[in-house]
């Protein structure tokens, strides 16, 4: 069965290590702040200027001088700091985050990732993905395998515009977890009750699939 | 002191000099921290043809979107727009020129425009859209696009307390790109909540040296919220 | 919490890993705000063959003069040395390689090197010795000279506060070139004051994020003042 | 008769307007502080990070965390501001510095100044000078004339290495006010009691003097 949504989120949490500086972009990486395994603190990044995202806030709490990234209002946790935009994308593109989860539209065997802008239609903008992954060293991309139509996302080479090349190390689809490494898609985990051939047929890209291949656990 | 006395008393005096086709850099992140007042001054004098450097364009009938409505804006420098279907409908129809920019290099620009550098190089933008036509140079292995800064004719900008003397501070994650437009304008305008006393703000704890602004105003603001998003509490 | 408890308890912990052959960058200007139990400790170790960025080298007997006594500093990045006779001694028996930087660019090094920035252009030192064999390049009519930035293995830092998460706080002129070592080091330490509570610190009025920071140690200081100038009061 | 050192500050001072920021070098420079003329306000820029210096502390004042780029013990003034290096380069840098008054070995024609490095002798390094003559569009520079042994320092083209080309516009020496533009000093004001020939005889560089050249006056 391809993951949940919830599911993707959980098993990105297992990627969180104590004391790690993470930031989430919109869409399934958001979800993963639920997911945080006990015992493990992270504090989260907010690209306007938010090192240590709290929870959304109360009622009472909600301040327009307090949003996040998505322009949602939100709160700080204990410890956080607040600071400018240049500030901001220092620590990002200085390689200060310890890891950053984004979804795409694709990705290609070579760590390119398309996420921005589809030719043909609006273009909104790409914010601060392409300072996101240039700078993180270590990325996690989340999306899905294929499109509705069965058309691969994870391919030899990207089609749509990049946002940033050679930068993406780990895709979470909702089939399987791999490693981009030396030109290739590296199977590592499969979704419970997805086979090889399933995934395999589905990769555009070139995948090397290693003798065993783990079903997907959520526990931390 | 009359010489570092930078407050002035209307809107009108604060934005004295805009012309049209002037180069205008915006503070503000969405609708958080905008220079609200400012930006409505701006259209009520009616100027035209500006080139605006700002995250974002406002919302169709707040911020920035107040001044695609007599399609004040020519050109603008962003690196996320179309969050109002007046601003999108201006670009599908070529009536504005959307420059998109990445949010780290946006706000790098406007700081080293400020600190006198008139180009860097980063990662961000290397083999996609964003570097077509700019020097690739490589650094230690690794790939880097040229970027050059910008100075703005106005900077427009808002604070949270200020001093006459033009240090202002800014509240949480009001600040943005705030800090950085104040020091990339010719002239530089804050608006501020409130006008303290010199001495109140901590020398060591101001955001913005004085040096950077031009005219300070006391303004009253909406703040209005992009995305209310509470829990229960 | 464990996970960004930056806390150390002793200068031995706080300087774990600093190896002979190393860059280290550091913060102060002149005396002031120089981590000066950290470089006790670097003296301590008796590491050699360091390459230093620093913006002065201290004075005999005390900050980074105290590094000269074993001749633990080989390489110096610095826009102004030579305070204390066995630095010149050093100096002209080229026992230490002095590599002048103006002040600015060498603060912009450090801000730049931790802010993922390569290489930037600037105006200092074009047509003078420190312009030959750098890239000249003209923006808008005039002439810049191209500067790469640092990171080094180990940036050590002088706060006033900090807490536990490594967020600091500088105090008056003490802040100089600390926040930016702090942000390019491999491995950053710093020495407070106080280390106060999580939540003290007010987040919109931290100067160093945490995120920059590895180590946070507790210290007493010196602090001594290099040419003290009084008036009659 | 030449200006002492106290004239030349006095007759810097002139310059100063209200509301200048102000960066003062080491030296007579910094003796301009004492000349500011009644009614009017600068505000000084001391490049270690301090915006607004006061007065020398008292005794009871004294603070080592609280000194100016001479390494001396101040105070902040009231609107005072104190940032990072990075921050203050940034101010002198993108030329948000009014007026920048320093000393210099040598100043040519072109605009050249040289006060950093005498081969030969033991170089201690550049502070911010080079900063500064860069960054600043407002530069007097305050020297003598001439060496002791006679020798003119306001040269066709500097012989020791620069601390900055094209950037010098004015100089103040003890014996006349010059402008330096088009490839020229140009002459402005005399010293009280000293000769156009006398300014010629020590000028090596090209010299063009008006008609009138007045003699100083000390008053703002």
């Amino acid at each position: 069965m391809a993951l949940t949504r919830e599911q993707m989120a959980m098993r990105v949490a297992r990627e969180l290590e104590d004391g790690f500086y993470v930031n989430l972009g919109i869409g399934i990486p958001t979800l993963v702040a639920n997911y945080i395994p006990d015992g493990i603190d992270v504090m989260l990044q907010s690209e306007n200027g938010l090192l240590g995202m709290g929870r959304f806030p109360t009622e009472a709490e909600v301040d327009p001088d307090m949003i996040n990234a998505g322009k949602q209002t939100v709160t700080a946790r204990h410890g956080a700091a607040i600071f400018s935009s240049a500030e901001s994308f220092a620590m990002i593109r200085g390689g200060h985050v310890d890891l950053t989860v984004l979804g795409a539209f694709e990705v290609d065997q070579h760590g390119n990732i398309a996420s921005w802008m589809i030719p043909g239609k609006l273009i909104k903008g790409m914010g601060g993905a392409m300072d996101l992954v240039a700078g993180a060293e270590n990325i996690i991309c989340t999306m899905t395998h294929a499109s509705k139509h069965g058309e691969s996302k994870l391919l030899e080479q990207c089609n749509l515009p990049l946002t940033g090349a050679g930068c993406i190390n780990r895709v979470l689809t909702d089939l399987a977890y791999l490693e981009i490494k030396d030109g290739a898609f590296h199977l590592k985990e499969r979704a419970p009750g997805v086979s090889v051939e399933e995934i395999q047929e589905l990769t555009a890209g070139k995948l090397v699939v290693p003798d065993h291949v783990p079903e997907m656990t959520f526990e931390a | 002191m009359a010489g570092f006395d930078k407050r002035v008393y209307s809107y009108e005096e604060a934005m004295d000099g805009i012309e049209s086709g002037m180069t205008v850099i915006a503070g503000g992140f969405g609708l958080c921290g905008i220079p609200e007042n400012l930006i409505s001054e701006i259209k009520r004098r009616g100027v035209k043809d500006l080139t605006v450097w700002s995250n974002n364009c406002g919302v169709d009938g707040f911020g920035l979107g107040l001044l695609l409505e007599d399609k004040q804006i020519s050109r603008i420098h962003a690196s996320y727009v179309g969050e109002n279907a007046l601003f999108e409908q201006q670009m599908l129809n070529d009536e504005i020129e959307v420059v998109l920019t990445p949010q780290g290099t946006l706000a790098e620009k406007m700081r080293a425009g400020g600190a006198g550098i008139p180009a860097f190089y980063t990662a961000t933008g290397y083999g996609t859209p964003i570097g077509e036509g700019k020097e690739v140079r490589e650094f230690n292995g690794r790939h880097y696009i040229l970027e050059e800064s910008v100075v703005g004719d106005f900077a427009i900008v808002k604070g949270w307390k200020a001093d006459r003397y033009g240090n202002v501070v800014y509240r949480d994650t009001a600040q943005n790109f705030n800090p950085l437009a104040a020091t990339a304008g010719k002239i530089t305008v804050v608006e501020v909540e409130e006008i303290v006393e010199p001495g109140e703000l901590k020398p060591d704890q101001i955001h913005t040296p004085g040096i950077y602004v031009d005219r300070i105003i006391q303004g009253s603001f909406e703040k209005r919220i992009e995305k209310r998003t509470v829990r229960e509490g």
